[in-house]
């Protein structure tokens, strides 16, 4: 349970917690999106794991199945389960949270299910109907969906999923936030204690790990942040915003030519834990309460305008000079989210940088420039 | 008696025009021959016939009694009537071995993946018409980019100890990638050979598209004289690809020789 | 080079198997031919893709900085400098004083770049300074519709082997260009004067269609294009050294 | 209220005047029989649109995927955002291009779909006047990312707040959803009422639902011609039909252009007859959409390879007609349950299920011997099923599905010569006349 063991479940997809809690027979269930309630599957005594790509050395295998119009995040994904990669997964939910994640659905249905060997028929395969906008009937399909989830998987594993275990799941899952956040003040600092690197192996890490592990590496780790001298020599507060990035290479890319990512609205970062569930009332009614009206992701509707003004206050509370947006190829949510940005923040004079990626970082000197530059810029 | 009944099939690649004569009595190739296109696909036809009835010792009006032609530019050739590629190479491989139920070509521009029946009927193929990475453009591009041969990328790819990934999905930003990776100081051989690799994993996916179990695969075009490239595929796939007894580039040749003696022109 | 803001010398050359030893050799070639000590130069800014790795140089900066710094320091009013480099295109807005405001580079697609006019020579088999000079002579340009490089490329050669003009096709292929650069430039601000620098600058044919475009004709560099971005490298060599 | 520009139906009036002139000064009279039909309805219509607005009728701005019906409790001017571009891009002759660059230029992903690229477009360059824009939450990620922006960047221009009124349909297609959308529906009638002043009138809903059954009923009838061996309708009809769904709902001219093509194809169906001289040799369905960029290219599949698209993702309707007899509730929940299945929203707003089922069993019912794919660039949701379709075609039906790469409604990004050369070549290797 050391920090260097936790620090490098980033580099992997698996990872010795994962094969530890399946030596001790536990399930654990993927997933592609972070409006998913872990707090069902922790309760549950399920491990929730969170699909990443970083692994791949390409698409191959996921090519014969997907188009080259798909995002290439969700391809590599595919293409790590296709090689066995994703062996360890006892069952994986899906929700309408993009049109390439939610795919994985009928893909995984009629390709992976009792097709690839290392995931049989008894795989569980679930999915959550989110609605892509906030009002009250919303909310009470979103409960209704939460609890079929929680039926469902309560059938698939054969376990019962009571009120006590959700209350202990929600008090688990808040501290690894409280966590998080107060790590995360811990950035935007004048002299932050670590930078964007750091940040986002961590954050990694709580995704893929038992949050019981995780929180207690995250608070040793606090108490550690305190002594730690600031970093000082960055010629730029820059935060990241835009398509997933579950790979610390491309932020170390920015960090490596003087730029310090010192906050995020990403997904694997601020977007997942700063909002908390309310450790009162009905817990099915928080946790729908939670992931409803949390800080939300482009493919939520309506919702424009509040995030615009929750990255505002990230901006004026990290002290941000400028602001990264990446747009991973074919993703239109957070194509379409980066341009808005992009106008609105010039309408406030704070200089952003735009710039379309693949998944795959590929030519790191091509990013190197544009992010040098744009250091120079507003130097 | 002297035989005056020759076949000919010439495929007008993009890059290459390259031609096949069979005599009357079997399928045997009596002269092949290969020339660069260079802006005038007639032109380069008219040399490889010239060639050829060198090589035979025959007239060139003899020659064009039977020609059917093929190939990107095959169409811009006013001698003999034209067919598809896909058909001409689906003809040529059948007739170089009739267990071959997949063929794999790609060329400069293309990358075609073709299913064969039993009967030597294509029952399905597919194509890329957006996009040509991986197909042999992509080689040109990174030879002139650490300036060397095309024909020499397959050795160099053999000398790597560790190949480098290439992730760039396009043929043009691999082939910068490429060079920024040179610039970094790395090892050619692991270089080319990641090239050979990205090539290769483009390949592949059509081939498991088209057919999820046969293991009777054979590979034609340029790109299939490079090895590695070949060797790569063959691990991905997981078996070994059927040999050819014919150099990969004139498939397509062959096969539009064998139409014209099939009378296939009516 | 320079010396007291002018221009002691330039040189240019191609780049040899490492960006260090590029740099060495146009280093004392420029030394050799202005003449001067080595433990004269006072102060040495490294750009361009290798800048990192320059033993010799005391600071490195992007090429989009330097460029526009380099433009400025030749013309004083130029707000918008467009250069086209090998494998990358850039529009870059600058203030009064030089300061990069704005830059937006090819992200998607490597056509509008300098490797497309060079691969597309090489079809025709005509130096990159005649596909520009070939192109004013065509009245009716070929249309390329493709905008990936690629199948442009087998675009020219279909357009080569249906027997089409070299003059007409040259046309076409910097029509094309101009078009993918133009597309580029409007996520910038582009206010006049407007400058182009980089190898196509000197495409008489591209620049040409690129101007209709845009709407703005473009001032002429009093100097070789190719060099503003070691030129910029120059100016702030002077600069910090100055403030030192 | 005061009047409204629409500059795009203005342009959209023109090109269709200028086509039909074109049209009907040809040489041959009995040629064209289904265009001729619909730009004499659609002509009608756009002009009552254009009328409307000017007469200070509120616009509403709205998705396809609406029952558009819906709006017609109200007096109002429709505007069909995806419409727009498409149909423009098959009637101008520089197509709707002009309009995608100006959003690309603001930074509009490349790659997403060119329908609302398009009205962005054109929004941004000022043409549009609007009272609101609405649109379901379905069924792809472009329209929960584009609609946003055309509503920020609109009122950017208009330096004013737009009301945007967004209906959330859910993923699954079973009661629990049809009741949840139909609530929605009744909801942002209620809402657009309180916009735009007027009380929503449910008999002029119940009379445009009526019309709309009535096509409903037209459609069905023509579906059955297309099963007679050759198909006596031109493959044109497909994604004309495709326009008429979005262009005029509710209305008498839908019953009229319906009607009309169905007269034409008894007429043919009398004699045996195709629309064309010369054999039908290849029929083929299209999982995906038609291609809109170039108005000629259907004439040349039916002329030149006598091939006859039978049914485009567009052309059968997996639904019901709606009793009107009955309660709002009721009409709400079957407006709900039809446009959860209208063309497209079934099929790629939720598991890809229904899309292969359906395109298999259409295949069979009308003896299709191929099925081609047009692999729209925009479209995600649909490109990633490419193979799961292309499998089922081939190991349930024994088909084959040729897949091109494209952009429906961009002659640039594929060139209608590499989609003729792509089809032809398809053609040729299958030989599907020895069938």
């Amino acid at each position: 349970m050391s920090f260097e063991s936790f620090i490098k479940v980033n580099k992997t997809i698996s990872n010795s917690y994962v094969e530890e809690w399946k030596k001790q027979g536990k399930k654990i269930v993927g997933y592609y999106c972070s409006y998913i309630p872990e707090e069902i599957l922790v309760s549950g005594g399920i491990l929730p794991f969170r699909m990443r790509s970083v692994e791949a050395e390409g698409t191959s295998r996921a090519d014969t199945i997907l188009s080259r119009f798909n995002c290439s995040f969700v391809r590599a994904s595919l293409d790590l389960a296709m090689q066995g990669k994703y062996n360890f997964l006892d069952g994986l939910v899906v929700m309408n949270s993009c049109d390439h994640a939610r795919r994985m659905y009928d893909i995984w249905k009629y390709k992976i299910i009792g097709k690839l060997e290392g995931i049989e028929e008894n795989f569980g395969l679930f999915f959550i109907s989110l609605p892509h906008i906030i009002t009250e009937r919303g909310y009470n399909w979103l409960l209704e969906e939460f609890t079929f989830f929680k039926e469902n998987l309560e059938k698939t594993y054969n376990i019962t999923i009571s009120e006590e275990n959700l209350k202990t799941a929600i008090k688990t899952l808040n501290e690894n936030r409280k966590l998080l956040k107060e790590i995360h003040k811990f950035r935007i600092l004048d002299k932050p204690k670590l930078n964007g690197v750091e940040a986002l192996k961590l954050n990694i890490a709580t995704t893929a790990t038992p949050k019981e592990i995780s929180n207690q590496v995250l608070s040793s780790y606090l108490q550690s942040l305190k002594d730690r001298e600031g970093i000082s020599d960055y010629r730029a507060r820059l935060l990241i915003t835009g398509s997933l990035i579950d790979d610390p290479t491309f932020l170390k890319i920015i960090e490596d030519v003087g730029g310090l990512v010192v906050s995020d609205l990403l997904c694997f970062g601020v977007r997942n834990f700063w909002d908390l569930t309310p450790e009162t009332g009905d817990p099915l009614e928080s946790i729908t309460k939670r992931y409803y009206e949390k800080i939300s992701c482009p493919r939520m509707m309506d919702d424009h305008d509040r995030r615009f003004k929750f990255l505002q206050e990230l901006i004026k509370e990290a002290k941000v000079d400028g602001v990264i947006g990446t747009r991973i190829e074919f993703c239109d949510l957070n194509g379409c989210e980066c341009m808005l940005y992009e106008h609105e923040l010039e309408d406030l004079n704070i200089p952003m940088l735009s710039l379309d990626r693949d998944y795959f970082v590929g030519d790191k000197g091509r990013f190197k420039t544009r992010f040098e530059a744009f250091i120079e810029q507003i130097e | 008696m002297k035989d005056y009944n020759f076949y000919i099939g010439v495929d007008a690649g993009a890059s290459f025009c390259k031609a096949i004569a069979l005599n009357s009595k079997n399928n045997e190739i009596k002269a092949n021959s290969i020339t660069f296109v260079l802006g005038n696909p007639e032109k380069a036809a008219n040399k490889c016939l010239d060639e050829i009835g060198k090589k035979l010792n025959v007239k060139l009006k003899i020659l064009k009694k039977n020609v059917i032609t093929t190939g990107q530019n095959g169409d811009k050739i006013r001698i003999g009537q034209n067919k598809s590629e896909i058909i001409c190479i689906g003809r040529g491989a059948y007739a170089l071995d009739p267990n071959i139920r997949i063929m794999v070509d790609v060329g400069s521009f293309s990358m075609k993946v073709l299913k064969i029946d039993e009967s030597g009927i294509i029952k399905d193929y597919l194509m890329n018409n957006k996009c040509a990475a991986g197909s042999g453009v992509l080689l040109e591009l990174v030879a002139e980019g650490l300036e060397m041969r095309i024909d020499e990328l397959n050795n160099k790819a053999f000398q790597a100890k560790k190949p480098i990934q290439i992730s760039s999905q396009c043929s043009i930003f691999a082939e910068s990638e490429v060079i920024s990776y040179k610039n970094e100081g790395a090892n050619i051989p692991d270089l080319v050979a990641g090239v050979c690799n990205s090539v290769a994993g483009r390949i592949y996916p059509l081939i498991r598209m088209i057919d999820k179990e046969t293991n009777k695969v054979a590979f034609s075009g340029g790109v299939a004289k490079n090895k590695y490239i070949a060797e790569n595929l063959e691990e991905r796939l997981g078996f070994k690809l059927v040999k050819l007894s014919l150099e990969p580039e004139y498939i397509a040749a062959y096969g539009a020789a064998i139409i014209a003696k099939e009378g296939g022109g009516t | 080079m320079l010396e007291d803001s002018e221009i002691r010398g330039f040189k240019i050359i191609r780049v040899k198997k490492t960006p260090v030893e590029t740099a060495e050799s146009v280093f004392e070639m420029v030394l050799s031919e202005t003449g001067i000590n080595r433990d004269n130069v006072k102060f040495v800014v490294s750009t361009g893709y290798g800048r990192d790795n320059i033993p010799f140089s005391n600071k490195s900066m992007t090429e989009i900085t330097c460029h526009g710094l380099g433009a400025h320091f030749l013309i004083p009013s130029i707000r918008t400098i467009i250069d086209i480099g090998g494998q990358d295109c850039k529009v870059i807005a600058v203030d009064r004083t030089g300061k990069l405001v704005e830059f937006a580079m090819n992200e998607k697609c490597s056509a509008g770049t300098g490797r497309y006019l060079e691969i597309m020579a090489n079809l025709l088999h005509i130096s990159l300074d005649d596909l520009g000079t070939l192109s004013l002579k065509s009245k009716t340009p070929v249309q390329l519709k493709s905008t990936c490089s690629i199948y442009a490329q087998a675009e020219v050669l279909q357009c080569i082997n249906s027997g089409f003009k070299k003059s007409n096709i040259a046309a076409g292929i910097n029509k094309a260009m101009a078009e993918r650069v133009y597309s580029m430039s409007k996520k910038v601000k582009m206010r006049p004067d407007v400058v182009i620098s980089g190898g196509v600058a000197k495409n008489a044919g591209v620049v040409g269609y690129l101007e209709e475009m845009i709407g703005i004709e473009f001032l002429k560099l009093p100097i070789d294009p190719q060099i503003i971005g070691a030129l910029g490298a120059a100016v702030i060599a002077q600069e910090r050294y100055k403030r030192k | 209220m005061s009047s409204h520009k629409i500059i795009p139906y203005e342009i959209l009036y023109e090109a269709i005047c200028t086509t039909k002139d074109l049209v009907e000064g040809g040489p041959a009279k009995d040629e064209l029989l289904v265009l001729k039909s619909f730009l004499k309805h659609m002509k009608t219509v756009i002009k009552r649109y254009l009328d409307n607005a000017d007469s200070g009728l509120p616009v509403i701005g709205h998705h396809f995927a609406w029952p558009t019906e819906i709006f017609y409790c109200f007096d109002f001017v429709p505007v069909v955002f995806e419409g727009i571009p498409y149909i423009l891009s098959a009637l101008l002759p520089e197509g709707s291009e002009r309009f995608y660059d100006i959003a690309d230029s603001f930074g509009h992903p490349y790659h997403s779909c060119t329908s609302q690229k398009g009205t962005l477009g054109m929004v941004l360059d000022g043409l549009f006047e609007f009272d609101v824009i609405s649109t379901p939450t379905s069924p792809c990620d472009n329209t929960f990312a584009t609609y946003p922006v055309i509503k920020q960047l609109y009122d950017k221009i208009k330096k004013q707040k737009t009301p945007f009124i967004i209906a959330d349909m859910p993923y699954y297609r079973d009661d629990r959803s049809y009741n949840y959308y139909g609530k929605e529906l009744n909801r942002v009638v209620s809402e657009i009422g309180q916009i735009i002043g007027q009380e929503p009138d449910y008999e002029k809903l119940r009379k445009a639902i009526d019309v709309n059954n009535k096509a409903i009923e037209i459609i069905a009838e023509i579906n059955e011609f297309k099963k007679l061996t050759p198909c006596p309708i031109e493959s044109m009809f497909c994604p004309l039909m495709t326009a008429v769904l979005a262009f005029i709902p509710g209305q008498p001219e839908r019953i009229g252009f319906f009607k009309d093509v169905l007269e034409i194809a008894k007429k043919r169906a009398n004699k045996g007859e195709r629309a064309h001289e010369g054999e039908e040799k290849i029929r083929t369905v299209w999982p995906y959409m038609s291609i809109f960029f170039d108005i000629g290219f259907c004439e040349w599949l039916d002329r030149e390879i006598g091939a006859t698209i039978l049914l485009d993702i567009f052309n059968y309707l997996f639904f019901d007609v709606i009793d009107t007899s009955k309660s709002e509730e009721h009409i709400f929940k079957g407006l709900a349950k039809q446009s959860m299945n209208y063309p497209m929203v079934r099929q790629s707003a939720t598991f890809c299920d229904d899309l292969i089922t359906d395109f298999i069993y259409l295949s069979k019912e009308y003896k299709a011997d191929c099925a081609i794919f047009t692999a729209h660039l925009g479209c995600k949701q649909s490109v990633s099923v490419i193979q799961l379709l292309r499998e089922a075609f081939r190991d349930e039906i024994g088909i084959p599905m040729l897949s091109i790469d494209l952009d429906i409604g961009d002659a640039r990004f594929t060139s209608i010569a590499t989609v003729k050369r792509e089809i032809e070549n398809f053609t040729k290797i299958h030989d599907f006349s020895k069938k």
